[in-house]
């Protein structure tokens, strides 16, 4: 095998999410399962206990009639890079199952080999990740849809949001039989941000300057959530509204400012 | 020497040292473990080649274009189609989950089916086709016979496309003039087009290039017109090209997403939009050029008897006046007059309506009268970011139906719904008053029933008296692909393919600008014994016989399909659409149709008078208010599909849990109304109205004004699987139906209500 | 009472002859299931499967002009094709062509019945694992046989071996019950994988491993 | 757990976790051979028992 | 086997010089919890054969009573390993009056822990994995890993306990087996102290390097949070009340005096001012963590305890009444002496730690942490709750079997005279 490593930068994939433009259709989280063989059962009206990798939250400003305000706020997986790529639930991990790769910046997981402890759950401030409480079943006919570049998960593991990364793998493997190493901004976008109705969602790579998360994040209207906690997450939203962007990190009755890390 | 007890114990031991060191047991450990990892109950998905299909959605009217991705010969996922002219890429949440339509064996119907319970009760036999056509063509052949041939109707989604206009020959050639479609707010939109500008043509709105977006109730980005469409003119708007405001009594999510809110009583939007009118006109803000050379009727007029009658002018400004209008909608004076200064002063504004998606109801004729008055104030008809009226795609140019005499002769009686009789001159179909009909008459007029494309048992309003009205049919026809409410109280079920397994075209989606096409492809080969309705219709037509035959030149749907397009096929199998991007409105000298080739705000000669078009009166709602006194409106969201489709269980899965919990549906109430009825999150409550009684549990919105309760459209199915149905309320099992006075459309907004805890 | 009670054991003899025999008797355990896990387990553990045609490499790898490639090639998207889909053998095998009974076999049953042979992939991954063949074959312009070892010479299909309890293939499972690995071909398990990548510095990127990411050979 | 583990790493935190996990199991480990290995020994020698 | 042979057996088995119950009283009590025990038992297979959706945790309740049962036997377990280190290690001598049952209480709780885990796992067929991909930055790996060394520690010290049955000491093999073990236990408690000393603190790290969830996270030194080392320290305290207060149990049921009073008063003594040293450390963490730490994150103590169910109230009873009353009273000579107030302090001590572990794994489970979320609350259901009595049955047992057949209490026949 020839060495493959050359010097190439390190990617940093990430999301902006623009909450003006969301209007909590749900269209990325059916993509998304679709995307993903994420099951389904007959009552999912339990969230908690509802396999849904991206979730739309609904969020309000607490104000009475006619004063209220909502905003819609999708969350998939935040892909927190903590502190060097020590992601809350990857270091928690007892099993070595899941990853944080420097490579792309994604949270990756081996589902085969998670053995189902939860502590990850514990360790996500987002709720991000899911159980499997029940062995999957896809009622006669609809296994027929699965999409065979995601394996399907089993009854007693974790599973969460992968930023779509065999869509990735699928991508690299046109570039590479077309002779090129790296992948175009264009190639690789997640099935939610491929699907949004309004365009909300845009994915790339946060390092890059071409690409066209680097200058959204930028706004000064982006905000992450919980960046007080240090998780340091990839997922950036944008709101004009003030209240909104309050929402995403928790202020002491004195802090007037919102604190950008 | 013997063998005792510690012999054993040592053999043991041997035997569990000897295991240990062999592979064995670690073997076993590990394999094990990869047995848990792929379970054998655990689907593999197979890998193959990866294929993409484009073609079109057809789960609403909304015309996306999507892209199929195959592996082998599994469709895999449904995306939208980039550069798509209506959606371009983007593709809603239902569109998403079209797979599991297809897929869904559970909902769907796999063979032709004959009932064998009482209906409603969904218990069939599997015939084959060939008797399935032969029972149908001999019941046919059976009324034609009696002279019955007007008996037969059919009720269909649209009237549009090759396949309603096959079924609508099909009743030609049989002799029937009754044929409906489901209400919808084109019905109006299209009927107020026709008053006022004399063409029989389709709205549309240049929403993309409109900077003033004045929306009375319409659900911008919750269905409304072709849904991703509207998306992304709505985040055209949000970076700041244009502004919405939004009016109605809850804070939607399109109201949450427009730049202004504006809360109003239900059911007085004609009278802001009047209101509105008559600021503009006494500001003299109104568009000069317009109204002065385009209009008709603006100022009093006199009439062909020369009597003078008031013009649309004298009427607002006496009548509609801002604090009058402040007085009926709940809306302060000054907000009023700042709207209709606002309204003008935007370079390319734009006032709509139809409530919600628009779909369930064709709304009050006046609402739509008053809010085409407004664009006319603003000159915006025909113009850049206004509303225009385009041609109904005219390729459909087949030779005319050659009747025989029971034809001519059928065809020649009243319809059923009195539809363009005196009483009801310009409305089309009115579906809506055929249960009424049927309920009170004695004889039966309808003696066979077609549905197709269509869900009425579910989607008409008053679903009680829907059911009655269908008891009296005597043999009732579905053409569903899916066991629905109505496929399950047909007697007889020829069932069509779902839309990825077959060939249909597609025309202009609700609102759209230019003259378009869709093409839906069979991407899959049939998964069951379906066929297309197309050809059911030319097997029905070949057995009949005679005249009926003929009318059907074609060997199969498909050749139908291909010569009707004729040039446009090429395209439309290469992009699977077709699209006349030349097409531009007409100016306003070209564009009116009327007597006095203007824009006519009085629609001389057509209405009575001007109060009959734009009079507003406040009570048409049901009940009396100390029985009921609240007030429950219906609410549209896109994870609710409430049409035709019901929700696939992706959608459901994205259904809140503040919208659905269980089983039970969650009726959204002003926390401060939850106060005084004593209730609170989440509790089970009684909700009657003069129509019916349901279960229901309470989620307090501050979004709602006090007073009112709103329920979401799309629940309380009975039929389809069981990730669907028995879950939630329809809300049309809580309405009547009422009739719009001049019209005789459907008009239901509302019911009074009561809510009592449970 | 007197039951429970151990008997006393005067005679010394007696007692030896006892030890010798307890020592036995371990022998005996301990041979007798070493003999078990290292003989009759591993050839109870695979359940033996002929392929349904007994396919001939040599014959066809004569016959084509690119080698493997020929009928294993990558797509344009960069996807695999694997074993070939009927579709690919029709082009020659439309009528039976030689005198082999097995192909007359593969025309007759499935050829004239268009059905597509149930092959047993003796390389086939579980589905959670993601390999890229062209990374492979192109990029890293390794050969087949690197990997799968001399298969295009073999003229007939070896015995194909399943795992009873997990239902892989021996060949990416463990030719050899002890872990002991001689070839590629005869063991392709995580670590197999990771040994090359690791040797290549492979997108050895990993925050936990300083290895692979999961998601370089998962999916 | 072992040096030939896809996990492991030659770093701090490794040495000292599983110096320590290896350091207990070989007392545990060594002991318990220690004891059974002396009672066996114990008890060939006649060691123990009917001391009733 | 003939019937008539049981109460000959019995006879057998039981250490001489003692009194016990008729058999059929103990068969009595075996059969009910024995029952309890095949409940358990039943919930457990429903667990393994259908899944964890027999619970009632949630994605919001990935840890839940089981966890908590897990820490808190774990905690109360932590008698075996302190009294060992206070007899081996430090040469309290007087304590080997009471180690035997201490380390029948450890060995309980430790195997009840590992099959709560065993039960809590969504794959216990590879949990394993564990062990053989192990992340050793993970504190659950550490917790596994000397959790079952240590298990195994404490089954080497239960086994010459086992060994000492009248019957089975009378194999030449066992006895010097037992003999031997004897000689060098010394070095398994160390091994077991070490042990211990970590895997307490790693269940407290569990909870404390969790920096997404404020409630539960702490600042510390190197890799450890301040809960790793108040883990161990409470353990340490409260594992020997519980000691304690099972052989209080065990002589109140039994109605003898098992332990002479002076090794009870030392071990009391001991644990008081393990538990007074502890809640001050653990009042102090409680202070620099509610003003420093969270309000950095922007989070105040009134949110984490804003709970609509017992709010603020829970603090009060895991500090006041679970720490500083037990202490107060374990430091004082009267206090210890006076059965009553020894009864309230080792009961007291032991809910407090018990709090402790409660709300280092469900409150931090429940506390709301994005601004738009609310509380989640959690009832466990049946098949949780019978898993979790299943241990206490299954502990119940085997003191019962042990105390009948094994010389448990070293002072029983020098207390209890049989004329």
């Amino acid at each position: 095998m020839k060495e493959e490593h050359k010097h190439i930068k390190a990617k940093k994939y990430g999301m902006v999410i623009d909450l003006d433009k969301c209007t909590g259709c749900g269209a990325c989280m059916v993509a998304c399962m679709a995307e993903n063989n994420v099951p389904f059962k007959e009552d999912e009206t339990d969230k908690l206990l509802s396999i849904t990798w991206l979730r739309i939250y609904k969020l309000t400003n607490g104000k009475p009639f006619p004063e209220t305000d909502i905003c819609y706020l999708p969350r998939p997986c935040m892909h927190c890079e903590g502190q060097h790529g020590h992601a809350p639930c990857v270091s928690v991990c007892p099993a070595t199952v899941t990853d944080y790769d420097m490579e792309t910046g994604i949270v990756s997981q081996i589902y085969t080999r998670c053995f189902g402890c939860r502590y990850c759950m514990a360790a996500c401030p987002y709720h991000a990740r899911y159980f499997n409480w029940w062995d999957p079943v896809w009622p006669e006919g609809m296994e027929k849809y699965l999409n065979p570049n995601v394996s399907p998960r089993m009854r007693g593991v974790v599973e969460k949001c992968s930023f779509c990364f065999p869509r990735y793998q699928v991508a690299k493997d046109k570039a590479m039989a077309e002779g090129r190493r790296e992948v175009e901004e264009h190639e690789y976008q997640t099935a939610c941000t491929q699907a949004c109705p309004a365009g909300a969602i845009t994915f790339g790579d946060l390092n890059n300057p071409k690409h066209a998360v680097y200058k959204l994040k930028m706004s000064p209207n982006a905000f992450r959530l919980l960046e007080r906690l240090g998780t340091n997450p990839k997922v950036y939203y944008i709101s004009s509204r003030e209240w909104v962007r309050r929402s995403g990190d928790n202020y002491l009755a004195n802090e007037v400012k919102i604190k950008k890390l | 020497m013997k063998i005792d007890r510690r012999s054993f114990l040592s053999l043991g031991m041997g035997v569990a040292a000897g295991t240990a060191l062999s592979p064995l047991p670690w073997k076993l450990i590990d394999d094990i473990s990869i047995w848990t990892q792929m379970w054998p109950w655990t689907p593999v998905p197979e890998i193959g080649e990866v294929n993409y299909v484009n073609s079109t959605c057809t789960l609403c009217p909304g015309g996306c274009g999507i892209t199929v991705r195959k592996i082998g010969d599994r469709a895999v996922k449904v995306e939208g189609k980039e550069g798509h002219p209506i959606n371009s890429g983007g593709v809603c949440l239902l569109g998403l989950s079209g797979l599991q339509n297809l897929y869904g064996y559970d909902r769907r119907i796999k063979t032709p089916l004959k009932r064998i319970g009482n209906r409603g009760q969904g218990s069939f036999q599997k015939i084959t086709w060939d008797e399935a056509i032969s029972e149908v063509v001999n019941k046919l052949s059976e009324v034609r016979s009696t002279g019955q041939a007007h008996a037969v109707s059919c009720i269909s989604g649209s009237d549009q496309g090759t396949v309603a206009q096959l079924l609508k020959r099909f009743l030609t050639a049989y002799g029937s003039p009754n044929f409906f479609t489901m209400p919808s707010m084109q019905d109006s939109y299209e009927l107020a087009l026709y008053l006022t500008q004399g063409i029989q043509a389709s709205v549309a709105f240049d929403v993309e290039n409109s900077d003033f977006v004045l929306s009375f109730g319409s659900g911008i980005v919750e269905g409304w017109g072709s849904p991703v469409r509207m998306f992304q003119a709505s985040s055209r708007w949000r970076e700041g090209k244009g502004k919405v405001v939004q009016i109605e009594p809850r804070l939607s999510i399109t109201a949450a997403k427009s730049d202004k809110w504006i809360p109003i009583k239900p059911g007085t939007e004609a009278a802001l939009a009047l209101g509105l009118a008559s600021v503009i006109i006494k500001e003299s803000l109104y568009d000069k050029e317009f109204v002065e050379n385009y209009a008709f009727g603006f100022e009093n007029w006199k009439d062909d008897a020369g009597k003078t009658q008031i013009g649309f002018k004298q009427f607002v400004l006496e009548g509609y006046g801002p604090d009058k209008v402040a007085k009926i909608t709940g809306i302060d004076k000054s907000t009023i007059i700042s709207l209709a200064r606002s309204f003008v002063r935007a370079s390319k504004p734009l006032a709509i309506g139809g409530r919600n998606q628009g779909r369930s109801t064709s709304g009050r004729l006046n609402e739509f009268m008053a809010i085409y008055a407004l664009n006319a104030l603003v000159g915006n008809i025909n113009k850049t970011g206004g509303v225009w009226s385009i041609p109904k795609p005219g390729y459909i140019k087949w030779p005319k139906v050659e009747m025989d005499d029971v034809a001519e002769k059928g065809i020649k009686e009243p319809r059923i719904d009195a539809a363009g009789s005196a009483s009801y001159p310009y409305s089309q179909y009115l579906l809506n008053r055929v249960p009424g009909i049927l309920n009170s008459g004695q004889e039966n007029p309808i003696q066979v029933l077609f549905v197709a494309g269509a869900n009425p048992i579910y989607a008409l309003p008053n679903t009680k008296a829907v059911k009655e009205a269908f008891d009296k049919i005597p043999y009732i026809v579905g053409f569903s692909s899916y066991l629905d409410e109505t496929a399950k109280y047909a007697d007889i079920i020829l069932p069509n393919h779902v839309y990825l397994e077959r060939y249909e075209d597609i025309p202009t989606p609700v609102g759209f600008q230019k003259p378009f096409i869709g093409l839906a492809k069979p991407v899959i080969a049939p998964q069951f014994e379906t066929k297309n309705l197309g050809d059911t219709i030319f097997l029905l037509a070949k057995g009949l016989g005679g005249t009926i035959e003929k009318a059907f030149p074609w060997d199969d749907y498909e050749t139908c399909l291909k010569e009707t397009l004729s040039e446009k096929w090429d395209s439309l199998e290469e992009n699977g659409y077709w699209i006349d991007s030349s097409l531009k409105p007409a100016d306003w000298k070209n564009a009116f149709k009327t007597a006095s080739k203007k824009f006519e705000f009085i629609a001389a000669g057509k209405a009575k008078d001007i109060a009959s078009l734009f009079g507003f009166s406040s009570s048409t709602l049901e009940g009396d208010e100390a029985s009921y006194p609240l007030v429950l409106i219906p609410y549209d969201s896109m994870r609710l599909a409430n049409g035709f489709i019901g929700d696939p269980p992706f959608v459901m899965k994205a259904v809140e849990d503040t919208v659905l919990k269980g089983k039970d549906v969650l009726i959204e109430i002003n926390p401060e109304t939850a106060k005084q009825l004593g209730m609170s999150e989440g509790g089970f409550a009684k909700l009657a109205t003069p129509v019916g009684t349901a279960k229901v549990r309470v989620h307090l919105y501050d979004g709602i004004m006090p007073g009112i309760i709103a329920l979401p459209r799309g629940l309380g199915h009975t039929a389809y699987d069981k990730f669907l149905g028995g879950k939630g309320v329809n809300f049309n099992e809580l309405i009547g139906s009422v009739e719009d006075p001049v019209s005789g459309l459907d008009a239901t907004w509302g019911i009074r209500a009561k809510l009592t805890k449970a | 009472m007197s039951k429970l009670d151990d008997k006393k054991t005067d005679q010394k003899g007696q007692e030896d002859g006892v030890r010798g025999f307890i020592i036995l008797f371990f022998i005996i355990g301990l041979f007798a299931s070493l003999i078990v896990g290292w003989m009759i387990f591993p050839s109870l553990l695979y359940s033996k499967k002929k392929q349904p045609i007994d396919f001939n490499h040599v014959l066809h790898v004569e016959a084509v002009d690119q080698g493997c490639e020929s009928c294993h090639y990558i797509r344009e998207d960069g996807s695999f094709s694997g074993v070939p889909k009927l579709a690919q053998c029709v082009d020659c095998h439309e009528e039976v062509q030689g005198e082999d009974p097995e192909e007359a076999k593969f025309v007759n049953e499935y050829v004239a019945e268009g059905k597509e042979v149930p092959w047993l992939v003796y390389s086939r991954q579980p589905d959670c694992v993601f390999f890229s063949h062209v990374t492979h074959t192109k990029m890293a312009e390794m050969d087949c046989a690197t990997c799968h070892g001399a298969i295009g010479e073999s003229e007939h299909s070896k015995i194909y071996e399943q795992n009873r309890i997990s239902g892989y293939s021996r060949d990416i499972w463990g030719k050899n019950i002890a872990g002991f690995k001689k070839n590629t071909w005869d063991r392709m398990k995580m670590d197999d994988c990771s040994e090359c990548h690791v040797k290549n510095h492979v997108r050895q990127a990993s925050v936990q491993t300083k290895k692979g990411g999961c998601f370089v050979c998962h999916k | 757990m072992f040096p030939f583990s896809f996990e492991w790493i030659w770093d701090m935190s490794h040495m000292v976790f599983h110096g320590g996990l290896w350091y207990a199991l070989s007392i545990i480990g060594l002991g318990m051979t220690y004891c059974i290995l002396k009672a066996t020994i114990d008890t060939f020698q006649g060691k123990g028992g009917h001391h009733e | 086997m003939d019937s008539a042979l049981i109460p000959v057996m019995d006879d057998a088995l039981k250490p001489k010089g003692v009194q016990r119950c008729p058999i059929w009283q103990f068969a009595l009590w075996i059969c009910i919890f024995g029952a309890i025990l095949l409940w358990g038992v039943y919930a457990m297979f429903l667990c393994w054969f259908k899944g964890l959706n027999q619970t009632n945790m949630n994605d919001a309740y990935g840890f839940a009573l089981w966890i908590w049962a897990d820490l808190a036997v774990i905690a109360l377990g932590g008698g075996a390993f302190f009294t060992g280190f206070l007899r081996y290690i430090i040469g309290k001598d007087e304590l080997k009056n009471i180690i035997n049952y201490a380390v029948l209480i450890g060995f309980i709780c430790y195997s009840s822990a590992l099959l709560i885990l065993a039960i809590d796992v969504g794959q216990p067929l590879r949990a394993w994995f564990i062990f053989w991909h192990a992340n050793v930055h993970s504190m659950l790996t550490e917790v596994a890993f000397c959790l079952s060394c240590y298990f195994g520690v404490l089954t080497i010290e239960y086994i010459p306990l086992v060994l000492e049955n009248r019957q089975i000491d009378k194999v030449p093999f066992f006895h010097n087996l037992a003999h031997n073990m004897h000689e060098i236990m010394a070095i398994f408690a160390a091994t077991g102290a070490f042990l211990s000393f970590f895997h307490q603190g790693s269940l407290g790290g569990v909870a404390g390097v969790l920096f997404g969830r404020p409630f539960g996270y702490r600042e510390g030194v190197l890799i450890w949070p301040w809960t790793f080392f108040l883990f161990t320290w409470s353990a340490a305290a409260c594992g020997p009340c519980f000691t304690i207060m099972i052989t209080k149990l065990t002589e109140v049921i039994t109605g003898k005096k098992l332990v002479k009073q002076n090794v009870i008063d030392l071990l009391a003594k001991i644990s008081g001012w393990m538990l007074a040293s502890y809640i001050i450390a653990k009042i102090l963490d409680t202070v620099y963590w509610a003003t420093v730490t969270v309000p950095d994150m922007g989070y105040t103590l009134k949110h984490f305890y804003s709970n609509p169910v017992y709010g603020i109230w829970i603090l009060f009873l895991e500090i006041v009444l679970g720490g500083i009353l037990p202490a107060i009273i374990l430091i004082t000579k009267t206090g210890r002496n006076n059965n009553v107030t020894l009864w309230i302090a080792v009961v007291l001590a032991v809910i407090g730690v018990s709090v402790n572990r409660w709300v280092m794994v469900l409150q931090v489970m429940a506390v709301p942490i994005l601004p738009f979320e609310s509380w989640y609350l959690y009832l466990p259901s049946w098949q949780e709750t019978a898993t979790t009595i299943l241990p206490v049955a299954y502990g119940i047992l085997l003191v019962m079997l042990s105390y009948r057949y094994l010389p448990i209490f070293p002072q029983e026949r020098e207390l209890n005279p049989i004329d």
